[in-house]
């Protein structure tokens, strides 16, 4: 469904991902992991179209999207959930919400759908979202992510700064979405979590892939120890 | 290099080409231009051409000052036609005395001046502003309410209707300045209105008198209920406030297009021949078109462009000019030139309704009416 | 050591020893005009560039600088119990209460910057206290502007009005249409710009400097590291102001009239713009940057007076949208090719 | 001692914080826990100046709080970060850290340039492990990265109360067991505050814990008092995981 | 006495000039977080429309078209490469003003024009001519529809999620650019329509934007940026300070006094009027 090959990418003149690639297959869950600082959000973001690709290309559904603008990527069917929970601050829940469902031409029931499955926010939904806690943020921006009707999820530290109840929630949220056919492309530094949702792993360090391969086939050892320190 | 090599002659021209003022000024240039041709294409002075060097005063009076020593020093010029706004020419007075040049300067002011280095084409207080008020003293006009721009003229303009209205009966029922570009007047004429003076006396400059007819007009005010005679809107600002707005209204001048002597004819034909046929002429015009030609028959007189020489030759030369007979004072450097008061018509020209009959006799600093004695104090 | 300073050393060579060899009167006097506005400019790069403040009432504190030397030069120039030209046409029988100080030089000079100083923190302590900044602060300076303009138009008899000050002869005993006086005030003023450029390339490399980006940065956070962010900018704007007095007080001498044309809205931003075109981010960009574009302008006019706002506009457009970072980021960009 | 006692904030009519008594004694370190907006955020707004109560008073080393300016408060000797860190990017790493160092001086002294590398931020250097990136600008940083220049900031300002609001978010498993030794060793000479939801983390490094639910302290007490209330579990830590697992449909 | 009870009317009409001036302006600083200091060149560019189509009504949707595709280009040719930097748009659109001035100065000319007001607007009701009524009614059209369009259309609300976080924004599936393009072309639209009202009551020349654009700005800030409640009540309070101020003392001194109370007014409310206050600190 999303691959992605030989990507190179930087800040300016700083150079961060150094020919990544890799694939996620339809209704996968792929887990990227890596250390603070090795290029993880940087690959999430140049896969979106944030940032541009300096060399290497990107393909979706067969589809070479490598030079497309982020909102037409999010058009072909792709949900992107950025870090550090973000929000239109000055709108409403429901304006976050419905400026989004809007832009990705999609049902207003699309709202809906994502509100089953983040309830907390039910009773938020007229406050200012620059006004939430860091949490309600969280879950607005993968609710957010949803109501595009994404065919593919990609998540930066969903679970960042969550309480653990709704940690819970939202792996039951990932696991339900990626049962019912959704592709996923997730950096988690829940080793747990991860452990528990992927399909297969990708681990990256100073901008490399050191490791691929399904789940099964990686030890929790192994893994920590290439995130170690 | 010198202002007067073999072939030809420099002058300067400085007018502000841009900025607020440009409205006013561009128009002076253009006639300067044209007088320039004209006598270029009559063999020229002394058998040289004059080539006219043009610079910009940006509506600055640094800028007037800077450019101003830039033409002198730098480009040497003979002389330099240039300012409209006093402030300009207060600005560049310094200047031409510092390095004894000399400016010809086109347009009506407030007097109490008299620099050994400028020329003044247009008119001083006692050829413009007391024949108005004597116009509207026989009009029977008693009370009067002072409209301005905030600076030296229209302010030393207004202490000298003060006086005169003092001396005379009339009775000032209030003094209002607005700063230069100022285009809000609803409160003015609310203050006006409430003041219902028998008539309006104008000394706004530039674009403020737009804004302050229009909204005049507007309020229900008519040349008829409330009279404004103006001493800066001419033929040229009538076209930008809307003849709608201004017909009926009186203005002081001692030039209008329509003024009818034979050197008129053949000024506005040539005018319009080298601009546009819609085109219309006016006071200040004429003026700056007057200097270039008064300059020249001095410097004819002088048989050099020499400044001293020139200054030693002007006084007493007498020219037929559009507006009549012109002439040189020899005491103050200003000119002798016939008041008019005239009434805006319908077609956007001015039609004479008063004449002095005669040029008067420049009197900057009002020496010759007893009521003004205060006025000069110092000078 | 030595390296770092050698482009300076060069520059005031040139400036103090060639330039009045070479130029002509004419042409040197406008050069000092230039540097004159070099000083502004720096004031500017420390304010804007450095601490993030747009100020664009920055003529304000050049014509008080400006008016106070103007107020001297009038006053000498009258005498003893003299009155100034302007105050005679403008029907003032008494010299103003206000003016009479100003009859010493150095009181003249001291108020020259202290009173846009003084202004300065008053107006920085009244905004920045309030957290009024970015463009708030950018309009309200230039609403400063506008009202100071229409403040000194109004008050003729104190200002003279639209036309402000102009007509001195003499400063110090020295006539000030003689060429060599000229001169002589060019190498006042380039040496002043000197001093106060090397003054604030230490201040902005100290600690304070790395304050100061800091509140720009993020003015907040500075406030949970134990400073007061208001106190750090009024501190450097009144510093800036301080430059910019004293710019003016030295313009008047050299050019021969302040007005309030001279500090109004536009010349403001004209400042501004120029530290922009210069490179805001490197002090030496914002010095720059006034004395190219005091030349683009002076020779665009003469060249053609009546088009040469298109060339100011299109000059500006261009380095604005090619070159962000102004010229001091494109020799930066340069010497960065040049080493990798 | 911090003690607060009776702390209200409210936001437009909705009240964020509903009378918060909470003491920390010198030397404590204390965990804040509780669902995301119960008002653990909204607190250390409170105590660090950036949001002034309804009601209540803060109290810090016999020092009224409520009133002072967020300077003024850090000069008592209260730091903080922040959920979302905030470095300055222009800046060094360097750089960030003297100037964390130096607000105790008067700012005319310093007008001088910089001449080596102080104690504190030597040592804060050393403590977050950022030596190598030292002289790198701050803005190339990492997400996580940040953190811990966040932290080491807060060290060099060698305060007396520190407050952390989720200093490990985002951070690999690794880091946040090297945060979590940073945190035990300071805690020895400072009292601090470490608002988490990384119940992994609080259950190696916490000793006290208070848990904040709808603006009020529900309990406080040890990781396994707290963790062991139903109500925590309730409104907080959800039932166990392997529950949560077996419900999914 | 009338003369003072006079002064309210006024006051009212001038404060719905400067919000008809300051509307666009509101529009793009607040939606866009651009200063537009060619804002007052798009007046001017709907006054000359006026001009050259010697008819008011018509003028008012081309001058809109006219202005607004003006916006427009500015925008793609320029402004683009600046968003999140408004320091610097401000200083980038002034040049820009500085030119269209000159252009103006060379397709019509120095002098001011005319335009010829039509005659049903001749004549007035009471102190308050028709025109100042007419200008009432368009900035009071002008605000409803900003309002309506921000908060009861899709496209508002995209408006209002690119100035909040263009990069979210773009990942949310919105078209960043397009949504510029509208915005700016509606601000400078309403440039535009202002333009050709203030023919009713104003000189028409190449240095109109410049006798405006300084108020328009003290609009902006008083009322908190781009905030559009915040300008309807800056505009009535400026306008009626402005009156009262003027009438008590003269014109200059108003302006002066105008200033001292937006200090004054920014220390007790120092975002402006209104402000949306986020907890993301900046
Ligand atoms: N805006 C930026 N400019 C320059 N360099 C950057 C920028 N953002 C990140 N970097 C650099 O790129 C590298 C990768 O950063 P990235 O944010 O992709 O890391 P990450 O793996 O997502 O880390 P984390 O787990 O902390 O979120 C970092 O080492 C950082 O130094
Ligand atoms: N300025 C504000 N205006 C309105 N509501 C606010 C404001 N600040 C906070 N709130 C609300 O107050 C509540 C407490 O927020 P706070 O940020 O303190 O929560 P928190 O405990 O830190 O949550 P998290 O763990 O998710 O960071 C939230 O419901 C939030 O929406
Ligand atoms: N002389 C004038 N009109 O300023
Ligand atoms: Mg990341
Ligand atoms: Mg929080």
């Amino acid at each position: 469904m999303l691959s992605v090959t030989g990507l190179e990418s930087g800040y300016g003149r700083a150079r961060v991902l150094f020919g990544v690639s890799l694939e996620v297959g339809p209704g996968q869950l792929v887990c990227v992991m890596g250390r603070n600082g090795v290029g993880k959000t940087t690959l999430l973001n140049t896969v979106m179209g944030v940032l541009p690709a300096t060399a290497g290309t990107v393909t979706f559904d067969g589809r070479d999207i490598t030079r497309l603008k982020p909102h037409e990527r999010v058009r072909l069917g792709m949900g992107y959930v950025p870090q550090g929970h973000q929000c239109f601050p000055q709108l409403s829940v429901l304006g976050n919400l419905l400026v989004t469902v809007e832009a990705a031409k999609q049902p207003r029931e699309a709202v809906d759908e994502a509100l089953e499955i983040f309830p907390a926010l039910r009773p938020l939904l007229k406050r200012s979202a620059g006004h939430l806690s860091g949490g309600q943020q969280q879950q607005l921006a993968m609710a957010r992510a949803l109501v595009t009707r994404p065919r593919m999820l990609i998540l930066d530290e969903p679970t960042e700064g969550i309480q653990p109840s709704i940690i819970l929630e939202i792996e039951a949220a990932i696991e339900r979405l990626h049962a019912s056919g959704l592709a996923v492309l997730l950096v988690e530094q829940y080793l747990d979590i991860a452990l528990r949702l992927a399909d297969t792993f990708v681990i990256l360090d100073g901008g490399h892939v050191v490791r691929t391969g399904a789940a099964e086939e990686l030890h929790r050892e192994d893994v920590q120890r290439l995130l170690a320190v | 290099e010198t202002a007067t090599s073999a072939k030809e002659i420099k002058v300067g021209l400085l007018h502000s080409l841009s900025g607020t003022m440009a409205i006013s000024e561009v128009t002076v240039r253009d006639a300067e231009l044209l007088a320039i041709e004209e006598i270029n294409k009559a063999g020229g002075v002394l058998g040289k051409q004059l080539v006219p060097v043009v610079e910009d005063g940006a509506s600055d009076w640094p800028t007037f000052a800077e450019k101003a020593t830039k033409l002198i020093r730098q480009d040497k010029v003979a002389t330099v036609f240039g300012g409209w706004t006093s402030a300009s020419r207060k600005a560049m007075l310094p200047v031409f005395e510092r390095y004894k040049a000399l400016l010809w300067y086109p347009v009506q002011y407030e007097g109490l001046e008299s620099s050994p280095y400028i020329f003044y084409t247009g008119a001083t207080t006692n050829q413009q502003i007391i024949p108005g008020l004597d116009y509207l003293k026989e009009q029977g006009k008693k009370k009067l309410f002072l409209v301005g721009s905030d600076y030296v003229f229209p302010r030393t303009a207004n202490k000298i209707i003060k006086a005169y209205a003092a001396a005379n009966g009339m009775e000032i029922l209030g003094e209002e300045y607005t700063p230069l570009g100022h285009t809000e007047y609803s409160t003015l004429v609310n203050k006006v209105m409430g003041a219902k003076p028998d008539a309006v006396f104008n000394t706004l400059n530039g674009d403020s008198n737009v804004a302050f007819f229009k909204q005049l007009k507007s309020a229900g005010a008519t040349a008829e209920s409330m009279p404004v005679l103006s001493v800066s809107v001419a033929e040229e600002e009538v076209t930008g406030i809307g003849v709608d707005n201004i017909a009926g209204q009186p203005v002081a001048w001692n030039y209008y297009q329509t003024t009818e002597t034979p050197a008129n004819d053949a000024f506005v034909k040539a005018y319009k021949a080298k601009y546009g046929q819609n085109k219309v002429t006016s006071d200040p015009m004429e003026a700056g078109y007057n200097a270039v030609y008064l300059w020249a028959e001095a410097v004819k007189k002088a048989g050099s462009t020499e400044v001293e020489a020139v200054k030693k030759a002007a006084p007493g030369i007498a020219l037929e000019r559009p507006e009549g007979l012109v002439t040189i004072d020899g005491e103050n450097q200003h000119m002798y030139k016939t008041a008019r008061i005239g009434i805006i018509q319908p077609d956007g020209l001015i039609k004479q309704v008063w004449d002095s009959g005669e040029p008067i006799k420049p009197d900057p600093f009002l020496k010759g009416y007893p009521w003004a004695g205060g006025l000069a104090a110092g000078q | 050591m030595i390296k770092r300073h050698l482009p300076f050393a060069a520059v005031a060579v040139v400036a103090l020893v060639a330039a009045p060899l070479l130029l002509e009167p004419f042409r040197l006097g406008l050069l000092a005009k230039y540097l004159c506005y070099a000083i502004v400019a720096l004031g500017i790069g420390l304010a804007w560039g450095k601490g993030g403040m747009l100020t664009l009432g920055q003529g304000v504190f050049f014509g008080l600088g400006g008016y106070s030397m103007a107020m001297y030069l009038k006053l000498t120039e009258a005498g003893d119990g003299g009155l100034p030209d302007f105050m005679v046409w403008s029907g003032v029988e008494n010299l103003p209460a206000l003016w009479t100080p100003f009859a010493n030089p150095v009181f003249a000079l001291g108020m020259a910057v202290l009173g846009p100083v003084l202004l300065a923190l008053v107006l920085g302590t009244l905004v920045f206290r309030q957290r009024v900044r970015g463009a708030y602060f950018a309009i309200l300076t230039q609403a400063l502007a506008a009202a100071m303009v229409i403040l000194l138009v109004g008050q003729q008899g104190l200002t003279g009005g639209t036309n402000g000050m102009t007509n001195f002869f003499e400063l110090f005993g020295q006539d000030l249409a003689d060429d060599s006086t000229q001169r002589g005030l060019y190498l006042v003023v380039a040496s002043v710009l000197g001093v106060l450029y090397l003054a604030t390339r230490q201040l902005v490399n100290s600690r304070y400097g790395r304050l100061l980006v800091a509140v720009r940065d993020g003015e907040d956070r500075v406030r949970f590291l134990g400073y007061d962010p208001a106190l750090v900018k009024t501190v450097t704007f009144a510093a800036s102001a301080g430059m910019a007095g004293l710019a003016g007080a030295l313009f008047v001498p050299v050019v021969g009239i302040i007005s309030p044309a001279l500090l109004g809205v536009v010349p403001s931003l004209e400042l501004v713009v120029a530290v922009a075109v210069g490179g805001r981010h490197a002090l030496a960009g914002a010095v720059l940057g006034a004395v190219v574009m005091g030349y683009a302008k002076t020779a665009f006019s003469e060249q053609f007076a009546d088009g040469w706002l298109y060339l100011q506009g299109a000059l500006f457009i261009l380095v604005m949208t090619l070159a962000p970072k102004g010229i001091a980021g494109l020799t930066e960009r340069l010497r960065r090719a040049r080493t990798t | 001692m911090l003690e607060l006692r009776d702390v209200q904030v409210v936001f437009d009519g909705f009240r964020a914080l509903d009378g918060v008594d909470l003491t920390v004694p010198d030397g404590e370190l204390r965990f804040l826990i509780g669902p995301n907006g119960a008002g653990k955020t909204t607190l250390i707004d409170v105590i660090t100046g950036l949001t002034r109560p309804a009601a209540g008073t803060v109290r810090f080393g016999g020092q009224d709080l409520v009133g002072r300016k967020e300077h003024q408060i850090v000069r008592l000797g209260v730091g903080r970060t922040f959920q979302t860190s905030v470095v300055f990017e222009e800046l060094t790493v360097l750089e960030n850290l003297d100037l964390a160092a130096s607000f105790r001086k008067p700012l005319w002294s310093l007008a001088r340039r910089r001449k080596g590398v102080s104690e504190a931020v030597e040592e804060a250097l050393t403590r977050t492990g950022l030596e190598d990136l030292a002289e790198r600008s701050a803005g190339v940083l990492s997400h996580g990265q940040r953190q811990w220049l966040e932290i080491g900031m807060l060290l060099a300002q060698r305060p007396r109360l520190l407050l952390l609001d989720e200093p490990v978010a985002g951070m690999s498993k690794d880091e946040r067991e090297r945060t979590g030794e940073l945190l035990t060793q300071i805690a020895d000479d400072h009292t601090v505050i470490v608002v988490e939801h990384d119940m992994e983390f609080l259950r190696r490094h916490a000793s006290k814990v208070s848990v904040l639910h709808e603006g009020k302290v529900l309990v406080e007490g040890s990781v396994e008092q707290v963790s062991a209330d139903p109500r925590v579990q309730e409104v907080y830590l959800g039932r166990r995981a392997g529950d949560a697992v077996g419900n999914r449909p | 006495m009338t003369a003072f009870v006079n002064q309210l009317p006024i006051g009212l009409s001038i404060g719905a000039v400067l919000l008809l001036i300051a509307l666009g302006l509101t529009f793009t600083f607040g939606q866009m977080g651009v200063i537009n200091m060619a804002h007052g060149e798009f007046i001017m560019a709907g006054a000359y429309t006026a001009f050259l189509l010697g008819d008011l009504v018509l003028a008012l949707p081309v001058a809109f078209l006219v202005a607004g595709v003006m916006g427009l280009i500015l925008e793609r040719a320029a402004i683009r490469h600046f968003y999140g930097r408004p320091l610097d748009t401000l200083l980038l659109t002034w040049g820009v003003s500085l030119v269209l001035q000159q252009l103006a100065r060379d397709l019509f000319g120095a002098p001011n024009v005319q335009v010829t007001a039509p005659s049903w607007l001749a004549g007035g009701v009471g102190i308050l001519p028709y025109n100042r009524l007419f200008i009432m009614g368009l900035a009071i059209a002008g605000v409803v529809a900003v309002w309506a369009y921000l908060t009861r259309t899709g496209l508002g609300r995209r408006t209002q999620a690119v100035v909040q976080n263009r990069q979210l924004a773009a990942t949310s599936g919105i078209d960043t650019g397009r949504v510029d393009m509208l915005t700016f072309f509606i601000g400078s639209g309403l440039a535009g329509v202002a333009g050709v009202a203030l023919t009713l009551i104003g000189p028409v020349g190449p240095a109109l934007g410049t006798y405006y654009i300084v108020d328009a700005f003290l609009v902006v800030v008083a009322g908190g940026l781009g905030q559009l409640r915040g300008a309807v009540l800056a505009a009535i309070g400026l306008g009626l300070l402005n009156s009262y101020a003027e009438f008590w003392s003269d014109a200059s001194l108003a302006k002066v006094i105008v200033f001292a109370v937006i200090i004054a007014f920014l220390q007790i409310r120092p975002q402006g009027m209104f402000v949306l206050r986020s907890r993301v600190l900046t």
